[in-house]
């Protein structure tokens, strides 16, 4: 039993302990050793998140690294750890993703000059910010890697707490009190809406302890569970499966979020700065996405498959409501924060549309959304923090003075408008085939959410970065080093797999294929197959 | 106190009854009259009856140690307490008729019926028509029964009792004793800083100074015939029961000028008005609770 | 006449006592009525002693009393020291538990 | 050989990353690189041109798998490339007149700063359309057939200071996702129909028949509904035309190669590629014809009515574009000519929009022509050129668009019945008016007298000859307007190069050839005569007439923008408008509704709390009576 596992969730969980206790004080020295560390923290956690993806072999068992340490013994409550390829996928984007966001948000949490009403700056906000980050960064890959459905429940509850305190304590340094107040709003919103997703989600917990152990399975984990589920030896009946199934979805799907439990996120990420943005929708939010896909269909295969056309029409309202409101922000971040929502829909319709394709199209869309949203977001944080306003209507020919910055935000509009070449156009299609080929009609709507993300994401950037120059844009500098290097990694990532996915398919198709056993499902067969080789024979 | 002998029957004696009913209506009336009286001390003695009442009940009843106990210790010791604090409250505070939380005593009133007849229904409906007697249990008498009991069965008890008993004597200490924050201010600071503070430099005047009596209550006369307030200790002057004597005062010394006068055969176009600084003393007699204690003062 | 009555005495006494708690305002007043009701279910207790012929609601009773006491001891002292900060001691003038 | 298929593509593609990402460096001597590179995917296309003539007619079908790129189970979609016929067709006009048009870039754009990026989009461009030409199955196709629509898009709006140039890139980006989103559900139909979507195997390849026989004609017929609305969308074809005009914002060399010779025909490809499907589906077919025919007369009446020298030759892409999509949906009669007419219009279209570069260039960037006149003497080459070019287009005999435009006329006719009759007068009518709205810009651009004006910062402009490294580009594309039709003609050269790939059949025309011919010319002449009465023998006024409703109309595209506006802008706006209302009061306003209910009644009960010790007492007490009297009652019960 190699602890490659738990060395991996412990790592950021220390160095969050490690960078709160570091010294505080307003020295710029002291502030960077801080950074560093937290930084250095999280390069070592990409380490050993990819050595995880390197040493797991896709052909080999369902779930790899195995590691189980005794909890809480009376309900078969274990610390176990395991990892399956779309785990080690998404644990390995969020480790990618938080040194990315660490870097963004460099000056974020820097104490500012006293403001004018002698506001009170806490001299810990930088070591806070840091080590809240690396919180989240641990708990986050702890949930990717559980394989116990109770230790998962409670680092998915608990990295509310890290991400509560992230959103309400650190936002835009210009908007004053009146931003304060929004933000703290914004901030109880998310709590709450989360909390009560969680708690809905503990009283399926329960019961799916109670049912499980009335026929002799008094455990919590989810190997052994998924696996009786699926031979028949733990049969739930209709009823309480639908119910175990819905409280467990709806955690999951306020967390993803699914339309119409949405209303969340634009607050969230509007207010908040704008890596904690890209943390909440590019890392959190896709422990539900994953958690759908491990727990709600490994555990509840039929009621999976009966509530699917429902989630499918769920999924399907929220990808052309979310492109739409999108379309009508004035707000930069809650802008791409309805985008994100929509991408929500084509994530959430490729798990539950029960094919290879979509599945797998799901998974590698969390990566993709992740690392292309993470592009959009923190460049438009960068060119958000050059003029302190998060306005649509106050941008205008920042292509002329600040041509890199115009440029990479390009790439990440045409990104998220999932243009062929770049890595979400690779996913989204997977998705929607695999949709089409189950289900015709919802594929083709899912088609049209394809153009209205162009009209959203170039509407924003006709209205940001072209035209004449506005006013308060004239002095604005381009990106700098460490910028830059913040975007560079995450576009020529997004480029890379969109060119050549191979490697992430690769990781990610075996667990599907056994995800789709569990439900009992296989790819619905072409009309008319045609002989699978490509093209016509080599001369 | 011997009708316990005459028991093991569903009634008690004749003697018995007729005490009870003389008891009962004094202790009923007593608690009516604390609950009904305005002024705390009018309550207290109403309270000092009843539990009198309840001491020969209890005597009555083959219980008397507890009788002694309850006379000595409650009327005797918790009362006298009870009058110390309304002493140093303030005898004559009472309550103002008027109730601030609406519909307070109305609900009060209504539970407080609801409850008696409750209990009285639940006495009523238990089957009580007989009942055994204390002869057997005080046959070595009352107060060695008491003591085996409590001694043994109720050691525990009495043991914790008694921790129970000091803890709230230092409970009490500890929440009437004022912690000194400072270091108390020696009478030489207390002098500079009257010096400084300039607002009473020479020393206070004593109560009583020129006036009829110098009793506590009674505030010095100033030359004008004013009272001084600062002659009457603070918590006197707190609860406003300052007895103004001046304008007695003043009525005497007119009064001796008119004896004088007619013992001089002086016309009266030559006597002396009688002076004074009337507005202040109208003013004075016109603060309500003063010019009562005033006219008791008088008399 | 039967000792039940002694109950009935007891039970008139508590409600009076307790309606008193309710509708005086003097803290001195209401701990006097606390003391009533006290003395009625001590009253009650002898009678039970009575009618059961055992001491054990003497001793009870007994307890009673000295729970009072050391009630009405440390009662009193919060009433000296909350005349002495506030100069009342009206309960209606310590409505600082509200939110 | 094979390998050097990818080679193609990666040359102007590592010209264009090389030009982006290598930053201020590269400006002295960028362009020259990126017109290197296109010449060397030039010269490679003429490389491999030559290996597959080297081959045997029926074998020249040529595949080079790379890798895989997006394999799940079923779905297998790889980065193979194949080259045919059809694809070495398009490499070889791609590079070519990509090449020239790099060429005369270098002059066009010498004064603009950031010509370093315009040379890395041209270079992108060729890239994609490459990558779209030579792909081996329909996914791979999307990505070029994107690519060109990303690298169009940075081009029109390549002038982004320019409000009305970023609009134009943006709507013809979106428009083009509308005819992109038929192509992917195309693509998801043969996968759910067939399991794959790769050229050979739907398709058949070298007399095997392909899987779409198998398939239902309702199968295939939306499909090929689908194949069109992509092809609608990228060709510019009614009812997706709307971008194509506002695209001439871009610079001139930009509308030369991509909205003139090259990626606006990708629609013709898309359908001449997807033949097989379209010859079992006859009704997508008729929607086919129906599109091309209603477009060509669209764009010709369009093109009549323009001021704007660009936008009236982009009325006559759209128009000429329109008979290529007709000749291919007139199916086996028509496709090789469809490819004929797209090969021969690639030639003329960019010499003529390089003329018009040219003039706009000498004319301080004016485009309406009200204010040129006579130029014909400031600029002989260009006037020449463009000649030629206009005489091509026209159809002028022995030019290269007489020989295209009169075959499809002649197919149209071949189609037979009713139909048949129908189309062939639907051409015939647009040769005519082509001749005219032709010979409107010839004679107002170089005819007649000078009614050039000083700009609003007085500076009359100097109207001169352009330098070398343009007149050179559109005096070889004037070569190949005049010769190219001629060429291909020649002993049919062309219709038997590419038979393999689409297949041939004569139609059974109900006129002979030369009667067509002759009513072809008749009708070009006409055109020529009207036009040159209307314009060429009176003076021609500086502000436009108001003209009739139909005239205003066409000056309005037809109303196209009108009716775009009306029936999905608006609604739009409104739509969205709506919903985020919806969003803020709705949805959140039910969920901070409840909040604000919850508190509320909070509030209310927290009155109860209000400090006072006897309420306490009295609540205590209460609660005690209740218990009490619940105890005995349940007792008595």
């Amino acid at each position: 039993m190699s602890a490659l596992l738990s060395a991996t969730c412990a790592v950021p969980a220390a160095g969050a302990v490690l960078t709160a206790a570091l010294p505080a004080g307003s020295s710029e020295s002291r502030r960077r050793a801080t950074k560093a560390v937290a930084l250095g923290v999280s390069a070592v956690t990409l380490v050993l998140a990819a050595v995880v993806a390197a040493r797991f072999e896709p052909h080999g068992d369902r779930y790899q690294l195995t590691e189980s340490y005794s909890w809480i013994r009376s309900f078969g409550i274990t610390f176990s750890l395991g990892v399956d390829g779309i785990g080690a996928v998404l644990a390995l984007l969020t480790a990618v993703l938080v040194p990315m966001v660490m870097l963004a948000s460099w000056h974020d949490a820097d104490p500012g000059p006293a403001g004018p009403d002698g506001t009170f700056e806490n001299r810990r906000r930088t070591q806070a910010f840091f080590a809240l980050i690396l919180a989240v960064e641990a708990m986050v890959i702890v949930s990717f890697y559980a394989t116990d459905v109770f230790l998962f429940y409670v680092f998915f509850e608990a990295m509310l707490i890290p991400m509560y305190f992230l959103i309400g304590g650190f936002g835009d340094r210009a908007g004053g009190p009146e931003s304060a107040r929004q933000r703290s709003y914004a901030a109880v919103k998310f709590l709450l809406y989360n909390l009560l997703g969680g708690l809905v989600m503990l009283a399926a917990v329960i019961g799916l302890y109670v049912v499980a152990q009335d026929q002799g399975f008094g455990t919590f984990d989810l190997p052994t569970l998924a696996s009786a589920v699926a031979d028949g030896k733990l049969q739930l009946s209709g009823t309480a499966e639908k119910a175990l199934f819905l409280g467990f979805f709806f955690a999951f799907a306020v967390k993803a979020p699914l339309w119409p439990l949405h209303t969340w996120l634009p607050n969230a990420m509007g207010e908040a700065t704008a890596g904690t943005a890209v943390l909440i929708t590019a890392v959190v939010d896709k422990v539900g996405t994953f958690a759908m896909l491990r727990f709600c269909l490994g555990l509840f295969p039929h009621a999976s498959k009966t509530f699917a056309p429902a989630i499918l029409v769920l999924a399907l309202v929220g990808i052309v409501y979310g492109a739409l409101l999108a379309v009508g922000q004035k707000d930069i971040k809650r802008l791409v924060a309805y985008a994100s929502i929509s991408h929500f829909g084509f994530i959430i319709m490729g798990i539950f549309a029960l094919t290879s394709q979509g599945q797998s199209g799901a998974t590698l869309y969390m990566v993709n959304h992740g690392l292309s949203t993470a592009a959009w977001m923190l460049v438009a944080g960068f060119l958000i923090s050059r003029r302190g306003s998060r306005l649509i209507a106050d941008y205008g020919g920042v292509q002329k003075v600040a041509p890199v910055l115009a440029g990479t935000f390009l790439i990440g509009s045409l990104a998220t408008l999932s243009l062929p070449g770049l890595a979400p156009f690779v996913s989204e299609f997977l998705v929607l085939v695999g949709t089409f080929t189950r289900y015709p009609a919802i594929g083709i709507v899912a088609t049209f959410g394809i153009v209205l993300a162009a009209l959203y994401a170039l509407l924003l950037y006709q209205r940001t970065m072209t035209g004449p120059v506005k006013d308060g844009v004239r002095t604005m500098p381009d990106l700098k080093a460490r910028e830059l290097a913040v975007v560079a990694p995450l576009v020529a990532l997004t480029v890379l797999l969109g060119v050549y996915p191979k490697p992430l398919t690769d990781l990610v198709n075996p667990s599907v294929n056994a995800t789709l056993s569990q439900v009992h499902e296989t790819d619905p067969a072409p009309a008319h197959p045609v002989a699978a080789t490509s093209g016509g024979e080599q001369k | 106190m011997t009708s316990y002998l005459a028991e093991a029957t569903g009634t008690t004696s004749t003697g018995e009854a007729v005490q009870f009913w003389v008891l009962a209506v004094i202790a009923v009336g007593g608690a009516l009259g604390m609950v009904l009286m305005r002024r705390a001390v009018h309550s207290a003695l109403c309270l000092a009856a009843t539990m009198l009442a309840l001491a020969v009940c209890y005597m009555a009843q083959g219980a008397v140690f507890l009788g002694v106990v309850q006379i000595v210790v409650y009327t005797g010791a918790i009362m006298m307490l009870f009058l110390f604090v309304v002493m140093l409250v303030g005898v004559t505070s009472e309550d103002s008729l008027k109730e601030q939380l609406k519909g307070q005593r109305i609900a009060a009133a209504l539970c407080g019926l609801g409850f008696g007849v409750l209990l009285i229904a639940g006495i009523a409906n238990a089957r009580l028509d007989h009942f055994t007697g204390l002869s057997e249990a005080n046959a070595e008498g009352n107060v060695p029964g008491l003591a085996r009991l409590i001694f043994t069965r109720y050691v525990w008890a009495f043991e914790v009792t008694g921790a129970l008993l000091i803890t709230a004597a230092i409970g009490a200490m500890v929440l009437t004793h004022r912690e000194h924050v400072k270091a108390p201010k020696t009478q030489r600071e207390l002098a500079a800083q009257r010096v400084k503070d300039n607002i009473q430099l020479p020393p206070l005047p004593a109560p009583g100074v020129y006036a009829r009596h110098n009793a506590v209550d009674v505030p010095a006369l100033l030359p004008d015939g004013t009272i001084a307030e600062d002659s009457v200790m603070a918590t006197l002057r707190e609860r406003g029961q300052i007895r103004d004597v001046s304008q007695a005062m003043l009525q005497r010394m007119a009064e001796l000028e008119n004896s004088t006068a007619d013992w001089l055969g002086r016309p009266s176009s030559e006597r002396p008005a009688v002076t004074g600084p009337r507005k202040s003393l109208e003013q004075v007699a016109a603060n309500g609770r003063d010019g009562q204690a005033d006219e008791e003062g008088v008399e | 006449m039967n000792p039940v009555n002694y109950l009935y005495l007891a039970a008139l006494l508590f409600t009076i006592g307790a309606a008193g708690v309710l509708i005086r305002r003097n803290a001195i007043v209401l701990f006097m009525c606390v003391e009533l009701m006290l003395n009625a279910s001590n009253l009650a207790l002898v009678t039970f002693s009575r009618l059961h012929g055992t001491l054990d609601g003497q001793i009870i009773a007994f307890f009673t009393m000295v729970v009072a006491a050391a009630e009405v001891v440390v009662g009193l002292a919060i009433i000296v020291s909350i005349f002495r900060t506030r100069h009342s001691a009206s309960v209606d003038d310590s409505n600082l538990m509200k939110l | 050989m094979n390998s050097l298929i990818p080679l193609l593509v990666a040359a102007p593609l590592a010209g264009a990353a090389l030009l982006l990402l290598g930053g201020r460096a590269l400006d002295r001597f960028g362009h020259w690189l990126a017109t290197a590179l296109a010449a060397l995917s030039f010269g490679f296309g003429l490389a491999l041109f030559s290996d597959l003539l080297g081959r045997d007619a029926e074998h020249r079908t040529v595949t080079k798998h790379l890798f895989s790129w997006i394999p799940v189970n079923g779905f297998q979609a790889d980065f193979t490339f194949r080259l045919d016929q059809l694809s070495m067709t398009f490499v070889l006009l791609i590079t070519g007149v990509g090449t020239l048009i790099h060429l005369y870039s270098v002059g066009y754009m010498a004064h603009d700063e950031r010509r370093r990026r315009f040379f890395a989009y041209l270079n992108l461009f060729l890239a994609a359309m490459l990558l779209l030409v030579v792909a081996d199955n329909y996914l791979l196709l999307y990505f070029g057939w994107e690519g060109v629509g990303l690298a169009s898009y940075l081009l029109i709006g390549f002038w982004q200071h320019k409000p009305s140039a970023a609009t134009a890139a943006k709507k013809a980006f979106i428009v083009n996702r509308v005819g992109d989103m038929g192509l992917s559900i195309a693509i998801m139909l043969m996968f759910a129909e067939f399991g794959s979507f790769a050229f050979g195997p739907i398709l058949g390849s070298e007399g095997a028949a392909g899987g779409a026989h198998q398939a239902s004609e309702g199968k295939l017929t939306a499909i090929g509904l689908m194949l069109l609305l992509a092809a609608c969308g990228k060709s510019a074809q009614v009812p997706l035309q709307s971008w194509l005009g506002d695209a001439m914002e871009g610079p001139t060399p930009v509308s030369a190669l991509i909205h003139a010779a090259t990626m606006v025909t990708a629609g013709v490809y898309l359908i001449t590629r997807s033949s097989a499907i379209f010859d079992l589906a006859p009704d997508a077919q008729t929607a086919v014809v129906v599109v091309g025919a209603v477009t060509l007369l669209f764009g010709a009446i369009v093109g009549c009515a323009k001021d704007d020298i660009k936008k009236a030759l982009a009325g006559s892409t759209m128009s000429q574009i329109g008979y290529m999509v007709l000749a291919a949906g007139l199916g086996p009669i028509g496709y090789a000519f469809a490819i004929m007419h797209l090969v021969t219009h690639g030639f003329f279209k960019a010499g003529l929009f390089l003329g018009a570069g040219s003039v706009m260039h000498g004319m301080n960037d004016e485009v309406n022509m009200r204010h040129y006149g006579g130029l014909r003497k400031y600029m002989p080459v260009t006037f020449v050129t463009f000649g030629l070019g206009y005489l091509a287009i026209i159809g002028f005999p022995g030019l290269s668009g007489f020989f295209s435009k009169d075959k499809i006329i002649e197919a149209a006719f071949a189609k037979g019945g009713t139909e048949g009759w129908i189309l062939g007068l639907c051409a015939l009518v647009g040769a005519a008016v082509t001749a005219f709205y032709m010979t409107r810009v010839m004679v107002l651009t170089f005819f007649g007298e000078k009614r050039w004006q000083p700009d609003e910062e007085g500076n009359a402009p100097h109207p001169h000859e352009s330098p070398k490294t343009m007149t050179v580009p559109m005096v070889l594309l004037a070569f190949g307007s005049v010769f190219a039709g001629g060429l291909f003609a020649f002993n049919d050269s062309f219709l038997k190069w590419l038979e393999p790939v689409t297949g041939h059949e004569e139609g059974n025309s109900p006129l002979a050839p030369l009667t067509v011919t002759l009513l072809t010319t008749a009708c070009m002449l006409a055109g020529v005569a009207l036009a040159y009465l209307v314009y060429g023998r009176s003076p021609v006024p500086v502000v436009p007439p108001v003209g009739s409703p139909l005239t205003r109309a066409a000056r309005r595209d037809l109303l196209q923008d009108d009716f775009n506006h009306a029936v999905l802008v608006r609604p739009g706006s409104a739509l969205t408008a709506t919903l985020v209302y919806f969003d803020s009061r709705g949805l959140d306003g039910f969920v901070n509704g409840l909040a604000a209910t919850i508190g509320g009644l909070s509030g209310r009960l927290r009155r109860v709390q209000n400090g006072f010790v006897r309420s306490y007492a009295l609540s205590m007490f209460g609660g005690t009576l209740v218990l009490v009297a619940t105890t005995l009652l349940m007792r008595s019960v």
